[in-house]
């Protein structure tokens, strides 16, 4: 069946609170974020909303090089959150804003302090919606040290809910024995929504040098091999929380997507994909999940959004 | 950007020879299967120290990058011996291909070396090359014989007037431009020298390909460390055609540094 | 160079606390070992020790299937501990006793008193050492439930070395935020050793049945795509304890092995790698580490043991 | 066990028809593409229900699977209608290979499902097949016309005496060889019933392959629920030579329960 035909029958579009989306792929926090103008080309490519690099107070030039390496399931970077600082990050922001598609502003701290400084500035420069990074997993401080934490994500998810107006989303990392725990810490704390997963500690090791690959030695594992871990994180948020949910963790076609909504989540975020397929991902995604809603007699997102769950 | 067979991981290759082309630049070969054209370029592993791109100056069996040492991790490739092991991740890249049969290759100091192979290849396929190759200084030259052997003229400035035209190679150019004209100019170089030729180019009317540098991380088109106004030097260029780098609006102002801050060059 | 010469040069034996092993692999826990006849086939195909099935003290089905379901890059399994029970298991464990290599028993219990009771019957039987699986991550109230808490990891250790004279191996999950935390737990408790990774929680979803293909939902993954993860296991474990390691998780190659034997293991355990490649691969990685070994001039397998740790 | 293409996943397929054979006994056909050997098996998942191994029935373009209600998961499979779903995983196992020309095929209740395609396909290459055939009572027989169109002796034993010999099928079949011999026997059905067979085989110095069941969980080989002294069902069988047999302890004698414990069959 031509697509023109779909499009009448099925529609892809979702909400978030405060967003709106033509469709659920958004482009995950870290990849082509650096500059306006590259977020602006994942617009262009057909993403439902982009999620900026995660800004910090102070520029940072991340760990040295290497800073990324793949294995044959998936690839594993310690980028180290680089990024040029919130200050400069002004003009990346407010060169994309007003283009046809929400912008949501990924930002990391070393505390609460840090979230609110950071969080303000961000709605200033005119985000839709922000993304606390409580998870990466691979620099000192930030990140996953506090999203380990529950009391610390209660503690920052409040601090920014009473700074900002927008909606804020806390992305979870999956490197703890509980994550729906930790989504109950942002629950209570007003947050609005969740973004799972961020990358998961691991290594790569050259064998002939005998060295670790990255110059930090650990980084995050992303990919297709992760996308069972981050569907079952999904399921067990949506099982305990009743927060929005933003899948993300391996999604590389349409049928992957899919997953994640019928584990619960209402919109998913699309990372390494972009290396494996090229940005054409996100329309080739929005594609097949229409195709599949077709040949499924599903009419929209919402219908399916975690009919997987059990009981 | 579709997804390539090999893995984007470092495969350790043995360090064969070592040549030394001028006080601060060496030419390391190894060996190793990839098939890559010229103005490609590999991140080049140095276990412990840094990974860092290197254009392809060798694209034979045995392959080559040619080093200058400006820093820690050319310094510490500087260092390396035969036997030595390095890591290699690529080809990566977009590549210069001559299509026009008269040429006018443009090289600033270590900018020859991903136009070395460029000329063999063209030379070989029976393309007329014209090399306007420029430095500070004679002692900056380097690959001399080899360019010999494949350009028709083979034209030198340096700044300090020690060899060849006395003054920047893009004055030279515009000498050359005068003078004769050409199917196409293929340039690599500083970023400033680059944009000079690139309006040289413009103004004569003949087509461009020039070569740009940007801080890399990833290689891959991912982590955006590389972008220039949406372009992504490690998998859009670094060859990219006059005509893009005209709607450059960094091109030949502004570069990334590590952090992502936008820098004048 | 053919294996008889290399066997001269190069050695690949490894010891471990009350254990020496003709080669670093071992049979991983819960793979064909839930029969005697079945363990023996394996010390046959070359392992250079075998762990049993994981024994609880009653009789227990396990979950329901589908309990096993693979994915492109490892394999997802809720088998839910299924065992005969230790007292059914005796004559299992006794037709192997005496065979050429030693025999790892696993055990898993609700408590520090049913791990007790299982330990001294587990020593009664003859077994070399014991393994406690305080990592299953899908069998509520056994495994990862008492592993993911540092206390009761000290505590079980602790009066499970107060009980037997057999070495005592410590089993742990990744799905913690600091595995090196609880690694320290059993150093603590004077635990002989660690054994890392079990399977990371994850689950696999029908899109077309819109459910989740396992009857618990949620499984282990196993499997290939988890060798980065186990890794930074037992390197941030080895990083921070004096405890001798076995390494475990998407091994399926001699390069593999090395790999975890260069993060800090001094033997591997191979499970789903059986799956992938027949029991020869025992033999098939033993030779593949040799090959390794005689080309790189290394002599002994301590000689390669952690040395990728940095620092 | 060589890893195979396709991923240990189910595939979804659809209903298509089903056929009653007797009270009991459903045949369920459905359409996918695997190719399979007669007493070759799949994993049928039935959702929210459970998941069990079944042999295929009919192995031509459509698939058919015949299952005999006995408990939870038969029963939900019996309940299904056409159009309805069920996940399909393999084909697994080994399988009956008729090498010899004339076969004694000796059934036992369910046990025709896979021996039918197996008398079909020896038929279509023209062996000479006798079939001994046994169930309870006359209800219980199934497939007979289709065992008609390819045996050149069909012989039916029920333990009540409703239809043909009156006694178990062992007993029919020593009366048959008695009087005539096989090149082959291929047997499947209660492991009682399977033991005393190969004991006939083995008395009469005729080869004899059987099939096997056991509790099935991965259905790959590696949980050793299946496991019969070291042997798995899942992929060293179901389909095991008389010689393998013989050398079984628990063959014929025990079984293992869903804890891996040892029982009496
Ligand atoms: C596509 C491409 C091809 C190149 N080909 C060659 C070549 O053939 N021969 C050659 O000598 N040099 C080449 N370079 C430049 C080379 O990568 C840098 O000189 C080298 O990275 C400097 O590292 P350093 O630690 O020695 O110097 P530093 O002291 O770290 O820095 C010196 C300069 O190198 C830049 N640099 C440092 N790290 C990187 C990086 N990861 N990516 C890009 N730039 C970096 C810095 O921004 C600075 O401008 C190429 C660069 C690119 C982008
Ligand atoms: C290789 C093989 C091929 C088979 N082919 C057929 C066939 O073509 N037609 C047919 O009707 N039956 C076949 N069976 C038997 C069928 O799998 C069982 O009848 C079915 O699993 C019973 O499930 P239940 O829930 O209906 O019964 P339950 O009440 O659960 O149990 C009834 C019997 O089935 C056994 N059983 C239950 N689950 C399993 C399992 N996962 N694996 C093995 N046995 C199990 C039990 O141990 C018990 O003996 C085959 C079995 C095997 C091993
Ligand atoms: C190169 C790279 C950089 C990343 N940088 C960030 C980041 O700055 N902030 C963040 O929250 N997540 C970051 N991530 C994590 C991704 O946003 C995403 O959560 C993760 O990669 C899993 O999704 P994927 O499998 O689709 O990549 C990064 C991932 C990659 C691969
Ligand atoms: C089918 C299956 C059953 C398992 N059962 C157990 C078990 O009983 N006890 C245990 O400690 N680990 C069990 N495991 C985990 C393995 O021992 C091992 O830790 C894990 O699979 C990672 O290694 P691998 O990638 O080599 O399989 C099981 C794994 C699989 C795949
Ligand atoms: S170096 Fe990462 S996008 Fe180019
Ligand atoms: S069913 Fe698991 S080994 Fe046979």
């Amino acid at each position: 069946m031509p697509i023109s035909d779909c499009d009448k029958m099925v529609d892809i579009a979702t909400t978030l609170p405060g967003l709106k989306l033509k469709n659920p792929t958004i482009l995950a926090a870290g990849i082509l974020g650096e500059t306006g103008a590259s977020l602006e080309n994942v617009a262009k490519a057909g993403a439902g909303a982009v999620v900026t690099k995660s800004i910090g107070i102070e520029p940072r030039e991340g760990h040295g090089n290497p800073t990324f390496v793949e294995t044959e399931h998936g690839i594993i970077n310690a980028m180290g959150l680089p990024n040029p600082g919130i200050d400069n990050y002004k003009d990346e922001v407010e060169s994309i804003i007003g283009t046809n598609i929400p912008v949501i502003g990924s930002i990391f701290g070393a505390d609460a302090q840090e979230f609110e400084i950071l969080a303000v500035e961000m709605e200033k420069f005119g985000v839709s919606a922000l993304e606390l990074n409580l998870s990466c997993p691979h620099a000192k401080g930030y990140g996953a040290i506090l999203g380990h934490d529950k009391e610390k994500v209660l503690e920052i998810t409040k601090v920014v809910k009473g700074a900002v107006k927008v909606p804020v989303y806390v992305k979870l990392s999956p490197n703890v024995s509980n994550i729906a725990e930790i989504a109950c810490a942002v629950e209570d704390a007003e947050g609005d929504g969740i973004v799972a997963i961020n990358t998961i500690s691991a290594m790569a090791i050259d064998i002939d040098m005998a060295l670790p690959i990255l110059s930090n030695a650990i980084g995050g594992l992303s990919g297709p091999g992760i996308k069972p871990i981050g569907l079952r994180c999904i399921y067990e948020i949506k099982a305990e929380t009743e927060l929005p949910v933003i899948g993300v963790g391996g999604i590389l076609s349409g049928n992957d997507a899919i997953e994640y909504i019928m584990a619960g989540a209402s919109a998913v975020q699309i990372g390494s994909g972009v290396y494996y397929k090229g940005i054409g991902i996100f329309s080739k995604v929005c594609q097949q999940i229409q195709e599949f809603m077709d040949a499924h007699s599903y009419k929209t997102i919402k219908e399916m959004v975690g009919i997987a769950q059990k009981g | 950007m579709p997804k390539k067979d090999n893995l984007e991981l470092p495969r350790i290759v043995k360090i064969l020879d070592i040549v030394e082309e001028n006080p601060d630049v060496k030419t390391i070969f190894f060996e190793d299967d990839f098939e890559a054209y010229p103005g490609q370029f590999v991140m080049v592993w140095i276990p412990s120290v840094d990974e860092v791109p290197m254009s392809v100056s060798y694209l034979g069996e045995k392959k080559g990058i040619t080093v200058k040492n400006v820093g820690k991790a050319t310094s510490s490739l500087c260092k390396l011996k035969p036997g030595d092991k390095i890591g290699i991740r690529g080809p990566h890249g977009t590549f210069f291909e001559a299509t026009g049969d008269s040429l006018l290759v443009v090289a600033g100091g270590i900018g020859i070396a991903p136009l070395a192979p460029l000329m063999e290849n063209a030379h070989n396929i029976g393309k007329q090359i014209t090399l306007a190759f420029g430095a500070k200084s004679k002692s900056e030259l380097l690959f001399i014989n080899r360019l010999k052997g494949c350009s028709r003229e083979l034209n030198i400035s340096t700044d300090d007037g020690s060899l060849g035209f006395h003054g920047f190679v893009s004055d030279l150019v515009e000498d050359i431009l005068k003078k004769q004209s050409f199917d196409e100019i293929l340039c690599c170089g500083p970023e400033i020298m680059i944009k000079k030729i690139a309006d040289l180019a413009k103004l004569n009317g003949i087509p461009l390909q020039a070569s740009l540098e940007r801080y890399m991380k990833c290689g891959v088109g991912i982590c955006d460390s590389c972008a220039i106004d949406g372009f992504h030097v490690c998998i859009d260029g670094p060859v990219f055609s006059g005509k893009i780098l005209s709607e450059l609006a960094d091109f030949g102002r502004f570069r990334r540094d590590a952090c992502g801050r936008r820098v004048e060059l």
